[in-house]
């Protein structure tokens, strides 16, 4: 497999958008899927599909191993240590809730205070202020630079003695902005202070180790990482796994069920309640299979590569306005055009086959800090090339034609 | 091609250069809408007078050319009309964005029809249709009133 | 279509399990998924993927629209008043805990009580019991009677000035009881007390009625009503959403965001917070058409009479012990082998290609009082034929032979 | 047939009449098991003496003929064993189950081997292994006599 060539690998674009080529810019949002993942879905549903866990035929059997093979697969992925340390959830959003639920109901009291970042996205500031108002805790919120970055002095800075974890992106979905999160969990550890990682857009851009980063949880979203929809995947230190109180509770999570009182079972099946989604983790074995085989090293060059070619061709578009310059920047162009209100650059941009994202990116802290209400975005995936950066630039020439004609 | 539909001159012009854009002192109405997936907002104003006539009507807000030339236009339109005349109009311009090809109403000049069909454009896009509509939501708010602010993800 | 041949159009029929035709009989834990169903999402994946909702280019809306439309197939599959009272979760036990989550956080104080019954699945059970810890409530349990079943009488029973919620199953997912949940809704009611239904047995086998029925909320798992795993809908009416506070938070499901506060969306998106499982739920929207197809009638219809034919040869088996004789009886057929243990029973069937469940089945209460720690079940789906229980009989036979020589 | 290899004569004889079935006095180590997704359940009894010699065994628990026949087989094969030996066969049987061809230990008589031997058979059936297992994962918990319950999703 070339990654020159790997827009192969990805069914969706054999097809016609307004009768022209699709260009996908909004890989943040969501991946599109290989051939690969998709097969595997139609084949497990037509040939093997059954339920996990819970009976021992001989379809119930092998679904279980495939699925718990998925769990390893991804283990090894990030550098966990343990298999038993992947969860699997229903989304990234889910994986922050979980945390912020089971960590707060067990940790946190009035007057303790969450430390986060202007960047972080919603699902990363919504589940944390509800224990507000259950905790009364305090939620901090680390400054974002003018060039849309966070630096380890901007979260040393809103550390408090009372700071009883700190949540963080890895890369930033506006900005573009790829943290220094080694060094910043070596200052929040030195604290004695958790760190949650929302890694929504770092898992599948950058390579990740665990155990090197040392974090105490990772969020991932699988659809991001050309993976199925409805998954995510939250990675916690076993002792966190061990210690918090579970989060849903149903069938497979426990131990023993009486009238009077019941016990959870162990990891991996404390956090997974009910049935999961089998087929969807299943398949999600495949994208990891698929990141592997091209090699995560190779693909962070090639959309390094692609990322500094975008920002050239629009720092050379005297129109273009791009949003955040962070010293490390990776796979997400956010720019505005003046005197064209982001949803028309979407619009006329789609008439093209050049799809973007616009609007606030769930980053409604961040648009009010940089003072806009909206933005627009082209961000990068594996199968994106210069030249669709080229017809993003062609594109967007074409908006200030229509705008200032 | 169909961006030229959506992208009409007047849309342009009204985007650009939005007509009653600001607030005024003495207004006795008012309501905000506001469309959370995207961002977009408006916040009408009206001076209702005695015979529940619009006797002036400005916005404040910021959001698309379609949001802000329909907020513009709606204001232009609006101004001196009563209640069951704004009621009129506002259905008959969801409508005409919904399904109708054409504006039934006569309470307004063919000019003016002219210039509010400008906005069907957004027809065929449908992700639009809520930046347009979402200032005639707004006002029905303002006129009846009720507190809070329009969420466009509320209606259709 | 017709019933007769029905299991044409599921490809997992196509396969063999040790050299033998499947029969499967496991579908109330999970159903097998017709063709339509899986091109769905595999069309959808090569051909139309992107996100839902968040971004305005051409795939996007194209996503959007299909993904709306399915909550309105199932408004009206359900004949629920307004589609925005079906909420997607990723399953019915995450449809489960929102319920007991946010109700138990408005309207909960020290004391109250949460009726439910023993026939209840761990997943309508553990959900109740965390409220004992964080609100101090404390939870009855409805007598089953030695048919598996539950009168009206045993609900009213347990009714006290205290109770706040009954939570009840429509289908007894091991006695196969189809509980008679428009009376007790109806006495509930009028001791103005809401009634959550499990309806994860329900609505895969039963013509439902929101409207009629007039239940507060009702749980679905979409998985075992022939579409995809990782995808639940919870109905509730449209006060009780409006009402109650949001369950998770993050993108999405948001008004405004500020750091001092945020406001929450309105329905549908304020219970639907982050990436949903957009796939899941557009191909339901073909699990929804398949079953409109054939006519939920005809379905209840065929599966009335496959269990009757069921319970005629099992009980002419001296051998066989069924469990449960309820009044109203659907799709369910637990028993016990005198002297065989029923995960002896699942392993000899399985040689045999018969898939069956055993275990507690989520339901140890229930077990327990029956004074049994594990039974065997065949549960049926609309794919099943009397063949397919003569198979059974037959492969029992083998069992008894196997244990008895 | 694979059928005939699982559920052999001998199995099918210890899982209907288990030997030492049952508690008994003065025992001073035990632990229960339980694999809660079957519920399967067993709990070991001891009596361990001086020399670290266990003297007597027994347990109780209620389960498929694969766990109550390994239950029976193990409390049989552990009597008068110290806990070298135990800790040896228990190696030893646990690495049968997984890939072991055979059973390597000279503790016990090839008569004994051969029972031992015929619980090979849920090799080929991987969700049966937990059945086999449990009664030996509890009778590590008593001997080390950790407090609680041996949950047989723990391991692997
Ligand atoms: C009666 C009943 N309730 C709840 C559930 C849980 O459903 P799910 O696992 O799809 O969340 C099931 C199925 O396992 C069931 O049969
Ligand atoms: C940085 C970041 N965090 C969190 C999320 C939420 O992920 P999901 O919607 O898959 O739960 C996203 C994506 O929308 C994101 O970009």
């Amino acid at each position: 497999m070339n990654i020159k060539d790997i827009k192969k690998e990805f069914p969706i674009f054999d097809n016609k958008v307004h009768n022209n080529d699709l260009v996908y810019l909004d890989s943040a949002n969501s991946s599109q899927k290989p051939k690969v993942v998709v097969d595997r879905i139609y084949d497990f549903y037509t040939k093997e599909f059954s339920n996990v866990g819970r009976s021992v035929h001989y379809l119930a059997v092998a679904a279980t191993n495939l699925y718990e093979n998925t769990r390893v697969l991804v283990q090894k992925y990030i550098n966990a240590k343990d298999p038993n340390e992947i969860v699997f959830t229903k989304g990234a959003t889910e994986a922050i809730n979980l945390v912020a639920n089971t960590f707060g109901q067990k940790y946190l009291k009035e007057g303790d205070e969450i430390l986060i970042t202007e960047l972080e996205h919603h699902s990363n500031y919504v589940p944390w202020h509800y224990l507000r108002k259950s905790k009364g805790v305090k939620i901090n919120f680390a400054d974002v630079d003018e060039n849309g970055d966070i630096s380890i002095e901007s979260i040393e800075k809103k550390i408090t003695p009372k700071t009883k974890i700190l949540a963080i992106t890895h890369l930033s979905n506006v900005t573009g902005a790829i943290l220094p999160i080694k060094e910043i969990i070596q200052l929040a550890h030195s604290k004695n202070i958790p760190v949650l990682v929302d890694g929504c857009q770092g898992a599948p851009h950058l390579k990740l180790d665990m155990q090197d980063l040392d974090c105490d949880f990772y969020a991932i979203s699988c659809h991001k990482m050309y993976g199925p929809t409805g998954l995510g995947v939250l990675y916690a230190k076993k002792k966190w796994l061990e210690e918090l109180p579970p989060y849903q509770g149903g069938g497979g999570m426990i131990g023993e069920v009486k009238k009077e009182g019941i016990t959870f079972g162990d990891l991996p099946n404390k956090y997974e309640a009910g049935t999961m989604a089998t087929a969807q983790v299943i398949a999600f074995g495949e994208s990891i299979n698929f990141i592997n085989k091209l090699g995560i090293e190779k693909i962070e060059e090639h959309e390094r590569e692609l990322t500094k070619y975008g920002e050239e061709v629009l720092r050379k578009n005297n129109s273009v306005k791009l949003i955040g310059n962070p010293k490390n920047k990776g796979s997400v162009l956010s720019f505005t055009l003046d005197g064209v209100h982001p949803h028309d650059i979407a619009t006329i941009l789609d008439e093209d086959g050049v799809a973007i994202r616009a609007g606030h990116h769930c980053c409604q802290i961040l648009h009010e800090k940089l003072g806009l209400a909206a933005t627009a975005r082209a961000s990068l995936g594996v199968y994106n090339t210069k030249e669709d950066l080229d017809q993003l630039n062609n594109s967007i020439n074409k908006c200030i034609k229509i705008f200032n004609s | 091609m169909d961006l030229k539909d959506l992208y009409q001159e007047i849309i342009l012009d009204h985007g650009k250069n939005p007509r009653n854009l600001g607030k005024f002192e003495n207004f006795n109405k008012d309501a905000k809408g506001h469309n959370p997936l995207c961002g977009d907002k408006v916040h009408v104003y009206l001076k209702v007078d005695e015979n529940k006539k619009i006797s002036d009507i400005k916005f404040e807000g910021h959001g698309c050319a379609i949001s802000m030339a329909s907020a513009s236009i709606m204001t232009e339109l609006m101004k001196d009309k009563d209640q069951k005349e704004v009621n009129e109009l506002i259905e008959d311009f969801l409508k005409m964005i919904k399904d109708n090809p054409e504006l039934k109403s006569n309470l307004i000049s063919d000019d003016d029809k002219t210039k509010l069909m400008s906005l069907s454009g957004v027809k065929k896009y449908p992700m639009r249709v809520k930046c347009a509509t979402l200032p005639w939501h707004t006002l029905i708010s303002a006129m009846t009133n009720k507190p809070g602010e329009v969420n466009t993800e509320k209606e259709d």
